[in-house]
């Protein structure tokens, strides 16, 4: 699983060697999407732009994951350290946000004092 | 280095097995010690700090219920008070207990139990411990400085908004949660890397189990408490505006934020108690674990289950409907695995050879008084029934059962059955037996009150307090005083033993898992050569051997006859 | 450390393999890397609630970044995250000399994108648009700022605050978004709405509305910052000017939204905490360079290049995500 | 049918103020009353069968010589473990949605409730009536729900009343409310239950059940108070009302705030250096603009009374300050 590299005998340190070709290919990829994501970013597409920029935020992200850091080749166990890392992500944000979306309607309006854009009604 | 090893278990002939060469006097010197990459002895420096501040948490608990002797002014006014409980509450969770049995004990016997020679990042392990250090550090200076009186909790908007020293806490806490993060780092790598041949994840000693899922607490759940500690001294610090409604923040999403961290938080406290509790009922039943896979798996399903409940500490607090629900339903998923576990530990109980030295002793309380207080969280998981007991001594009462009478009565267990191991030698089980019954006692009578107090609407962090609460308040303090006096008691038959103890077999107990196979005191390298792990809960591999006053491994009897 | 004789240099002495330590301390690394995901968890959570609370302030303020400088950003932090793996790569071919480029110039981005990034936080204290307390987008008088603005203000201003024309301004003067595609956005801009002296009095009547007036300010001392109009009454004035054509027209709202600071405190904290990992990166790349030079790694051992490598790639993860996240879609 | 039977479970252990639970007096006390003895007798269950089975192991089972061997390994029993699995998950079940039943009550306020303004702050509360009567004790008609909208001026407190079964946080910023319905005359305990700093445990309060005609009784004293009390009198009840005594003494003790005796007319020294005499515009500046100028010696932490406290008041309170020597 780890020697795969196998340039240097016997002795070949751990893990596995990417091929340049996969490391400038993955570049170029990561610096065309970089441009789709600006590109897309100036198309109204409503709240759909969000999504559309995650999505390719997360491609993106999986190139390097997959292949600059080598997880497509590495053990499993490091693979699912980092899925569980963004489970729990999303676990705290999809709990949080279920709770405090919900009481909006209960805010005071303008309160924040400190930030008023109101005056108080003393002149 | 290895020149001087003796193999497991045997011992140079003429020379008494606690005078050879051991971690203890491998080298000499205090900067021998504090820059050690040995575990053995980052345990013990951690052990002694644990205890340091056991005692000042510890002796902040007493100002608490000395002032509540009597209504309104005791012993200091308001200011002190909350101050003194932040204090007992933030020092004993952050120094004490979080860090107690994972980064004292486990660091110790983790690499024993396991056969290996060390934690898989030594120099990571003693990182840790200066991390330690220098967070408990700012917790004193604060204290120097005059104080803080936010809770243990730090809720916005009044940690952003009082006059006391938040930052230096919060900066403290900070670092302390990095320590956890690399234990707990360490220790996942070291049991996933370091397992020696033959130890397969179903043969490891429950300990560890119960120490790997703590550590993926750990590791998972301590950053969110750092980020939120940094955000609450940015808005301390710079007005941020996140937590703060007078900016236009969220001041619940600074509870959700916390409680994300801390309430896993109270299972990194309790999930390697339970561990010990494994290690220590079924030698002393001499009986192999009952559902030795359910316990460990229950381990693995409480870390994670204990992810998901977290807002069942915010019931009242302007949640919505929705998320009640959930938090609640997820709650009591958390009972089930600890449920498994309780029922197991009697089960091995069962037909089985029970010895009554003071760990186990330890670990009876710690049924009695643990069940308790999972017990009663059930109440506080009830949705209904929590609104009114949140925030009374009610719930103060539940997380002191859990936390002293679980964790607290764990960590005096496991101390009490590796003490052997760790200083070759004995104490006095006479006056171990005494000091476990008033630590028991004064246990339930400071806080069995508290729980009628607290159901019946005694609100907790109160200086002050209606006079019809005073005679309660009264049996709780003297309760206290109880329980101190079983400490000292404690104090000082373990200094004795260090200094006079009877000097002990190398398995004084009759355990059958590898750090047993050490001699009385284990090498600088632990084991000369690795040792072929079997499994950690078959009592017929030893036998007890009257001559040294401990028990003897079969193995190396008959392989030694075959040398000799 | 070694007694045993099988035992090379850089095994540690409770390793049995070689490979036994490369995967230690491949996990040990990604252990840490799931701490740093869920690190920044606090802020990305932070981020989705106040976005999905106040949609609107989001909108508006994003526009106050410079999307270009932001994209240079990205592009910078990819190519040092290339440089980075190749460095991997080559030192697990033992090609020191290699690594040692390799490696400086990936240390050398690391400088770039901390001097963009430098350049956009100045602008922004400049400008007083800062988090919470600090929030004080000043008013500049028309004239000068305004001017320049026109040419270079790839994100423009909605409601007529002349601060995100200095925004662009500052920006453009260090020469970072010249000539990049967005800057004819300003172009399409209405002239007067960089010029609000000039403001054109829609805005009615603007003097009650805005700021507080700071005798008055009150309890926990954090207080109206925002100044009040200096210049008379068109100071913030609300509904000014037209919206400009800008990305997202539909939801770009046409006022100054209350609370806009939350979003410069998300936005400061956010690239704040990733500035400061840049910064933990680039150490990190600095010893394992200098160690590369002291001939410490060979083609048998180059794990803590491996490492570092892993490390700086997080930090570049989290750059995809915060760059849309903060510039793009506000 | 359940519900009798829990019913009759909790009659068991007294209804007016038990061992564990106090005395109680809302309509919704009754189910949690109910659930919470549910939960206690599930408690004493488990843990007597967990205290007498350790018992009885470790009397029958005691080792009597260091080498005596168990007498049995068994290592496991799956249906024994599936049984201690199943049950507790089975009443886990049952705990939780009863649990969640009686706080859909607890949450959801009948339509026709009477509305009342909570305003908590450092450490006082303030209930206001939609007639603009405002009060430091919750007044209440008997038998009528009640719901309250509260918020909070500085950080968080909890309304908390132990005989109803209620608490509710109260958040700056943010409205949240909390209603009961109380089954009978008579005056019961408000704590502050969110720690709030110095004075929490001084937050405290009453509700005060009165009958449909007492209530209206008070309701038509305290709407009329300053125009039939003599100013100063009037005065003192507005000082009581608003809960100035949590900071300022009339009997020149210490306290958060500066004594009120012997406070009219004198220079008073503030942060700035400068001085001002305490008159007549400076109090009502002090109580509507507190920051504006700070006393030396004190932290800027008084909340503003802007909104709340209308001129009338003010003017009694003033002429109150004044017989203040
Ligand atoms: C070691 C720490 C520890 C542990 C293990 C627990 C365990 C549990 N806790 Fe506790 N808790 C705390 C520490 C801990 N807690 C602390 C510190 C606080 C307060 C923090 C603060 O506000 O300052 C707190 C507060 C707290 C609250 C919030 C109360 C409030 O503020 O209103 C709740 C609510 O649900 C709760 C529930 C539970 C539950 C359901 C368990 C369960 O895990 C318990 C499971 C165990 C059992 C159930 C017993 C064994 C099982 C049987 C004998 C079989 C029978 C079982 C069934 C029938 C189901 N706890
Ligand atoms: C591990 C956690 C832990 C432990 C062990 C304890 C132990 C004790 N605690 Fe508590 N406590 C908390 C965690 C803990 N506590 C927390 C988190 C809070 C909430 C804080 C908040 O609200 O923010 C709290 C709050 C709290 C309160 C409520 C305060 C309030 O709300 O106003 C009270 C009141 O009685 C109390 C009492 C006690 C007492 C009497 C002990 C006793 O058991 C202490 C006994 C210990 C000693 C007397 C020390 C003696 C030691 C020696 C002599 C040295 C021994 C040496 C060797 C063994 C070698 N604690
Ligand atoms: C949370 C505590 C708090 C409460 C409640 C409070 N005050 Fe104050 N008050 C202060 C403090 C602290 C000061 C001194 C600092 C300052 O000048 O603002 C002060 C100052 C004053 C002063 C100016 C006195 C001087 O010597 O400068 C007046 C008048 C006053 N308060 C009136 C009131 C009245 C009337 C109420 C109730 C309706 C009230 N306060 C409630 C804390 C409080
Ligand atoms: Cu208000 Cu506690
Ligand atoms: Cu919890």
């Amino acid at each position: 699983m780890s020697h795969s590299g196998g340039h240097h005998g016997e002795h070949a340190a751990p893990g596995h060697v990417v091929s340049t070709k996969i490391l400038v290919g993955v570049w170029l990829a990561l610096m065309i999407l970089t441009v789709v994501t600006v590109e897309i970013a100036t198309v109204d597409l409503g709240s759909a732009n969000l999504w559309v920029a995650m999505f390719v935020a997360s491609i993106k992200a999986s190139l390097v994951v997959l292949f600059f850091m080598h997880l497509f080749w590495d053990r499993k166990i490091n693979m699912i350290i980092f899925i569980v890392s963004l489970f729990l992500l999303a676990l705290f944000l999809g709990l949080a946000l279920t709770d405090t979306g919900a009481y909006q309607p209960d805010l005071i309006p303008g309160y924040a004092p400190g930030m008023e854009q109101t005056p108080p009604a003393t002149k | 280095m290895s020149a001087n090893h003796t193999t497991y278990g045997g011992g140079t002939p003429g020379a008494p097995a606690w005078e050879q060469d051991n971690y203890l006097n491998h080298t000499h010197g205090l900067k021998s010690w504090l820059t050690t990459l040995d575990h053995k002895r980052i345990g013990l420096m951690y052990l002694i700090c644990i205890l340091a501040s056991f005692l000042l948490g510890g002796l902040f608990a007493l100002l608490v219920r000395t002032e509540h002797l009597t209504p309104g002014r005791t012993i200091v006014d308001a200011d002190l008070y909350n101050q003194y409980f932040t204090l007992h509450g933030a020092v004993m969770i952050f120094l004490f207990i979080i860090p107690g049995i994972p980064a004292a004990l486990g660091n110790f016997v983790l690499p024993l139990m396991l056969g290996a020679k060390d934690v898989a990042f030594p120099r990571l392990n003693l990182t840790s411990w200066y991390l330690w250090v220098i967070g408990a550090i700012f917790s004193v200076v604060t204290i120097a400085l005059g104080g803080v009186d936010t809770g243990w909790t730090f809720y916005t908007p009044y940690s952003t908004t009082t006059a006391t020293h938040v930052i230096p806490v919060t900066l403290g806490v900070f670092i302390l949660g990095f320590s956890s993060i690399f234990t707990g780092l360490n220790f996942i790598v070291t049991i996933h890397k370091l397992r020696p041949k033959g130890m397969t994840w179903f043969k490891m000693p429950l300990f560890l189990w119960a120490v790997y899922a703590t550590a993926l607490i750990q590791v998972l759940a301590t950053p969110v408490l750092g980020i939120t500690l940094l955000l609450l001294i940015a808005e301390r610090a710079m007005g941020i505006g996140i937590f703060d409604p007078a900016l236009g923040g969220d001041p619940v999403l600074f509870q959700h934020f916390f409680w994300f961290y801390s309430h896993p938080a109270v299972y990194i406290m309790i999930l390697p108690a339970m561990g010990v509790i494994s290690e220590v009922i079924a030698p002393f039943s001499r009986k192999t674990i009952f559902g030795y896979k359910f316990i460990a798996y229950s381990s693995i399903a409480i870390a994670a289950f204990g992810f998901l409940v977290w807002g069942h500490h915010m019931f009242t607090s302007g949640q919505s409907a929705l998320g009640n629900m959930l938090f609640s339903a997820l709650t009591f998923s958390v009972s089930i695995p600890s449920a498994i576990k309780v029922f197991n530990w009697l089960s091995t109980m069962y037909k089985g050879s029970i010895s009554l030295k003071t760990p186990m002793l330890y670990a009876l309380a710690f049924m009695f008084l643990f069940g308790i207080g999972g017990l009663t969280g059930l109440f506080l998981g009830a949705l209904a029934v929590d609104v009114h007991l949140h925030d009374t001594y009610f719930v103060v009462a539940h997380f002191h059962y859990v936390m002293f009478g679980g964790t607290v009565i764990a960590f005096l267990a496991g101390l009490h059955y590796w003490w052997p191991k760790m200083f070759g030698r004995m104490y006095s089980e006479k006056w171990g037996a005494v000091a476990c019954a008033l630590i028991f006692i004064g246990f339930n009578v400071t806080f069995f009150t508290q729980f009628v107090l607290g159901s019946q609407g005694m609100p907790r962090r109160y200086y002050n307090y209606l006079p019809m609460y005073t005679s309660y308040h009264q049996i709780s303090t003297v309760g206290s005083y109880i329980m101190g006096l079983g400490f000292v008691i404690c104090a000082i038959y373990l200094a004795h033993s260090l200094l006079a103890g009877k000097k002990a077999a190398a398995n004084p107990w009759g355990s059958v898992t590898l750090e047993w196979r050490t001699p009385p005191i284990p090498p600088h390298d632990n084991f000369d050569k690795t040792p072929l792990a079997g499994d950690p809960y078959d009592y017929s591999q030893v036998r007890w051997d009257a001559k040294t006053g401990g028990y003897v491994w079969v193995d190396e009897q008959s392989s030694a006859a075959v040398a000799g | 450390m070694s007694g045993h004789s099988s035992h090379p240099d850089y095994l540690g002495h409770h390793y049995d393999t070689p490979e036994q330590q490369f995967d230690s301390g491949s996990l040990g690394m990604w252990l840490f890397l799931a701490t740093e995901v869920l690190l920044f968890a606090g802020l990305f959570c932070a981020y989705a609630i106040y976005r999905s609370h106040h949609p609107e302030i989001f909108l508006y303020a994003h526009q106050y970044l410079d999307k270009n400088m932001g994209a240079l950003n990205t592009a910078v932090l990819i190519f040092s995250s290339f440089t980075m793996a190749m460095a991997v790569r080559m030192a697990q071919l033992g090609k020191n000399n290699h690594v040692v480029t390799l490696l400086t110039i990936t240390l050398l981005c690391g400088f770039g994108f901390l001097g963009v990034k430098k350049v956009e936080y100045e602008a922004k204290w400049k400008h007083g648009l800062l988090w919470g307390k600090k929030f004080h987008p000043e008013e500049h008088s028309a004239g000068a700022h305004g001017t320049e603005a026109l040419h270079d203000a790839g994100v423009t201003t909605a409601a007529g605050v002349t601060t995100a024309a200095g925004v662009a301004t500052a920006a453009g003067g260090a020469g970072a978004s010249h000539d990049t595609g967005a800057s004819h956005d300003a172009a399409a801009m209405p002239a007067g709405a960089t010029d609000h002296g000039a403001a054109p009095a829609t805005g009615g009547s603007t003097a009650a509305p805005v700021g507080i007036n700071p005798a008055n300010a009150d309890p926990m001392a954090v207080r109206s910052n925002i100044a009040p109009p200096p210049a008379g009454p068109a100071g913030l004035a609300e509904n000014a000017f037209e919206p400009k054509q800008k990305v997202n027209s539909h939801a770009t709202p046409k006022e100054r939204p209350s609370n806009v600071h939350i979003f410069f405190g998300i936005y400061f904290l956010m690239t704040g905490l990733h500035g400061v990992h840049v910064i933990a990166g680039m150490s990190a790349i600095a010893w394992v360079l200098w160690r590369t030079m002291k001939g410490h790694f060979s083609a048998q051992y180059s794990t803590p290049v491996h490492l570092v490598g892993l490390y700086w790639h997080l930090v570049d993860l989290v750059w995809i995500y915060l760059f849309p996240l903060l510039y793009l879609v506000g | 049918m359940l519900a009798s039977l829990l019913g009759s479970m909790a009659g068991f252990l007294g209804q007016g103020g038990g061992f564990w639970l106090p005395e109680a007096a809302s309509k919704t006390a009754e189910p949690v009353d109910a659930l919470f003895n549910f939960v206690l007798w599930i408690c004493i269950f488990f843990f007597v069968l967990i205290c007498v089975l350790m018992i009885l192991f470790v009397m029958r089972f005691r080792r009597q010589r260091p080498d005596e061997e168990a007498l049995s390994q068994v290592e496991h029993n799956s249906a024994l473990e599936i049984t201690w699995t199943v049950i507790p998950l089975a009443l886990a079940i049952a705990i939780f949605w009863m649990g969640f039943k009686g706080y859909m009550d607890l949450a959801t306020p009948p339509a026709n409730s009477m509305g009342v303004q909570v305003q908590a702050q450092k450490w006082s509360w303030l209930f206001s009536y939609p007639n603009g009567v405002s009060a430091a004790e919750l007044h209440v008609p008997e038998d009528t729900p009640v719901k309250l909208t509260m918020s909070s001026s500085d950080v968080l407190h909890s309304f908390f009343v132990p005989a109803f079964r209620i608490k509710q946080d109260v958040v700056p910023g943010r409205y949240t409310t909390v209603w009961f319905h109380p089954t009978r005359t008579g005056e019961f305990q408000v704590y502050c239950t969110e720690y709030c700093g110095k004075g929490h445990s001084d937050m405290l309060s009453k509700v005060i059940v009165h009958s449909r005609t007492d209530y209206d009784k008070w309701m038509d004293e305290e709407g009329n108070f300053i125009d039939k009390m003599p100013a100063p009198e009037a005065g003192a009840k507005v000082f009581q009302k608003y809960g100035c005594k949590q900071c300022h003494s009339v009997d020149g003790a210490g306290g958060t705030g500066p004594t009120f005796k012997g406070l009219w007319g004198i220079d008073q020294p503030l942060t700035t250096g400068a001085k001002v005499k305490v008159d007549e515009n400076y109090v009502r500046e002090s109580i509507l603009q507190p920051q504006a100028k700070i006393a030396a010696g004190y932290e800027p932490v008084m909340p503003t009374f802007q909104g709340r406290m209308n001129d009338k008041e003010i003017g009694v309170l003033i002429e109150y300050l004044k017989t203040l020597k």
